[in-house]
């Protein structure tokens, strides 16, 4: 189920050389690197900035997908979907967390811009989604509040 | 090594919906442990994902995201039988890949 | 540029704070449906099927002294039948004399099988690797009577006598803050902070508990099986340690098994 | 210590305790004598908690069978205990029944103390929160207990409301034998200081509780 073999190549030689030899990747698209500045980025201007993003605007076409309330901060389930045509980029941030980005996800032509995932959130804070598309980036918010937990908390 | 994913992707009218599970500890690196010592930031990066080999999805992940991710997209199109594969890199370097059968 | 990118994402999170400063009555109403909505967003990829994975690969892994797997381990519907043990246990089991929960039994299935002495899996703290083993065990077994109806009644003598034990320990009061199972678990509808508490001497609640564990826990990101839910909640009620598969511990999940007898298991579950 | 002299020492007191109390609604199997063997094998030392935590004092041991708790012969026993335990209540040493609200707040949130994980010099929680809703701004609260919002304003403020309240919270067996609420001052959870910020936080007008 698992291919052992290119697993091995993938930790000797690293993942883009691996797929560089194996063909996987598309030529002139290999992918950029880790974006340590933007990751680092302790508010959502630094991080914006980071990504190239100059201005935002906010956009009902983005959606934040998310309960009001999370019963732990540990896992707040996440799912931003962008009615925005041509959305290459979906970022999540979240404002009050030490380093406020949380992921970058791509937007090829071959998924749709509407991804899930779960993020740690320190404390009740906003949740910003960032789209961009066509080079303009537009953004929706969300206030999720974090509640204390049972017994010992 | 790293352990296993859990990948379960199902084709419906043209879209085949991937929903993963990642096992990793997602540390922070702001987190002392019980001598208070920093435990060492160890997260996974990079995300990417296949459809029969051809690269559809990728993502760059920080320490924000959940232990044991989860991560759910939608690819535009594949059909029962075709193959998704997803591969993660975390900050040390390690990384895994694993294949689930689109049902 | 960063200005106009900021006076931006704050005028959206004016808006979103404006409005989560709705009116306080509503707030409690609004509190509990957020946290449903929660809880239904996490159902959609327990991270306990990663548990169940490793679980597996345990139970066909040749280990021990003998090098033998745990395949022909007998769960009470005879050697190797994984498939719907669970929502029958605990039971009585004739080769060891004893009731016996999952747990207890995978320490004997360990020593007879595999020639290993389980010491120090019992003396193991939770959240250590011989721990972490027998939970992920758990997981993968109790994962195999998923949808199943518990089958737990409790008819032989020995049972019967587990099952009137657990109940006794359930009321049973002690340490400084004269906690017993029942000072949380024996009133209706009520929580603990925002937590609902299952009243336990009745089946609906019996089965709130006992068919949702093992669990996800996402608050410590660790799988913990129903000898860690009994062993913490001791904690919490201040009592001294239980110890692991002990006849103490068999009797709460009897009484709870068989109080929860005919409910439908929902293993492995996932909770805050 | 000699885990043995433990042993023994708990046996007879739960053997005590059985001889005291009748009608026991236990069925077969689950007699004094294989209950405490159950308990003798069942519980172990950790960190700083020891086995003797299983011995019961007389309060204890009676609301540990619901079925004499709630008979006619309990009702009884329930006020003897209930006098026994308001005796034992200790009043504030400086006659002040109020301190900082602010400080019964942070008391009030927290649920530390005495398991076998704090460590020895943890200082223990109050737990308040967790069974009561207090201070409306905290929406993460238990029901266990009633909301003690207003409490100032629904109980007052004279003499005998702060002494009520002083016994609940000292010894909440002091009026209730088979309370769920622990006993704070009784137990020695938490200190004369302690219980008066607590008060406060009840009762002070400042206090969010009385907002």
């Amino acid at each position: 189920m698992i291919d052992i073999e290119r697993r091995r190549a993938l930790k000797a030689g690293g993942i883009f050389a691996a797929f560089a030899a194996a063909g996987l990747l598309p030529a002139g698209r290999a992918r950029a690197a880790w974006n340590k500045a933007a990751f680092e980025g302790k508010t959502v201007q630094e991080a914006l900035a980071s990504i190239g993003a100059s201005t935002t605007a906010a956009s009902d076409d983005v959606q934040i997908i998310a309960s009001d309330i999370a019963e732990n901060g540990a896992v707040v389930p996440v799912q931003v979907v962008s009615r925005v045509p041509g959305t290459t980029q979906i970022v999540l941030f979240v404002e009050k967390n030490p380093n406020v980005l949380a992921g970058i996800f791509d937007i090829g032509p071959d998924v749709a811009a509407d991804v899930t995932t779960r993020i740690k959130m320190m404390q009740t804070s906003n949740v910003a989604a960032v789209v961009k598309a066509d080079g303009r980036f537009l953004a929706s918010v969300k206030e999720i509040k974090v509640t204390l937990g049972g017994c010992g908390g | 090594m790293a352990n296993p994913m859990r990948i379960r992707a199902a084709a419906k009218d043209g879209i085949t919906e991937v929903r993963v599970l990642m096992n990793h500890e997602m540390e922070t690196g702001q987190r002392r442990d019980a001598s208070g010592a920093v435990v060492p930031a160890w997260f996974i990066q990079e995300v990417s994902a296949r459809l029969n080999d051809k690269d559809v999805m990728s993502a760059q992940w920080g320490p924000s995201i959940a232990k044991n991710p989860y991560f759910a997209f939608k690819i535009k199109g594949g059909k029962a039988g075709d193959t998704v594969s997803v591969t993660w890199v975390d900050n040390r370097g390690d990384t895994r890949t694993d294949n689930a059968k689109v049902t | 540029m960063a200005a106009r990118t900021k006076v931006a994402v704050a005028a959206a999170a004016c808006v979103a704070i404006a409005l989560g400063f709705a009116g306080v009555a509503q707030e409690k109403d609004d509190a509990a449906k957020g946290i449903e909505a929660y809880r239904q967003a996490l159902k959609d990829g327990n991270p306990a099927e990663l548990f169940e994975m490793a679980g597996e690969e345990l139970w066909l892994k040749p280990a021990g002294p003998r090098n033998a797997s745990l395949e022909k381990c007998d769960l009470g519907l005879g050697p190797g039948v994984v498939e719907g043990a669970y929502a029958r246990l605990p039971r009585y089991f004739a080769d060891t004399d004893r009731v016996q929960d999952l747990e207890s039994r995978l320490l004997t299935c360990m020593e007879t099988l595999q020639g290993i002495d389980t010491r120090a899996h019992v003396e193991a703290r939770f959240g250590t690797p011989k721990k972490d083993e027998l939970v992920a065990l758990a997981t993968y077994v109790a994962g195999m009577s998923k949808d199943r109806p518990v089958d737990v009644a409790a008819s032989h003598p020995k049972e019967r006598a587990m099952f009137e034990l657990g109940r006794r320990m359930f009321f049973y009061q002690a340490g400084p803050h004269d906690f017993s199972c029942a000072t949380c678990h024996a009133q209706e509808g009520r929580r603990i902070r925002m937590q609902d508490l299952p009243y336990i001497p009745a089946k609906e609640g019996a089965a709130a508990g006992w068919t949702s564990w093992p669990a996800y826990r996402v608050s410590a990101g660790q799988m913990w099986s129903m000898q860690w839910r009994i062993n913490d909640c001791f904690r919490q009620q201040r009592f001294p340690e239980p110890v692991y598969a002990s006849d103490m511990t068999v009797a709460l999940s009897m009484f709870m098994a068989a109080t929860a007898n005919g409910s439908t298991m929902a293993t492995p579950g996932i909770k805050r | 210590m000699s885990s043995i002299g433990t042993c023994a020492a708990l046996a007879a007191a739960i053997l005590a305790f059985a001889a005291d109390a009748r009608a026991q609604s236990w069925g077969p199997g689950a007699d004094d004598k294989a209950f405490a063997e159950m308990l003798r094998t069942g519980f172990r030392n950790a960190g700083p908690v020891s086995v003797d935590r299983l011995v019961q004092d007389d309060t204890q041991a009676f609301c540990s069978d619901p079925a004499v708790a709630n008979s006619a012969a309990g009702a009884k026993r329930a006020e003897q205990l209930e006098a026994a335990n308001l005796a034992a209540v200790k009043w504030p040493s400086d006659g002040r029944f109020l301190g900082d609200w602010r400080a019964g707040e942070r008391i009030a949130q927290s649920g530390r103390g005495l398991t076998w994980t704090d460590a020895p010099n943890q200082a223990n929680g109050g737990n308040c929160y967790n069974c009561h809703q207090i201070s409306m701004a905290e929406i993460s609260h238990g029901t266990l207990g009633p909301s003690l919002h207003n409490y100032a304003k629904l109980k007052g403020t004279d003499e005998q409301a702060l002494r009520d309240a002083w016994a609940k919270i000292w010894n909440s067996k002091s009026s209730n034998a088979c309370s769920n609420m622990p006993r704070a001052g009784h137990m020695g959870i938490l200190k004369e200081k302690d219980i008066q910020d607590i008060m406060a936080l009840l009762f002070s007008p400042d206090s969010p509780v009385n907002k």
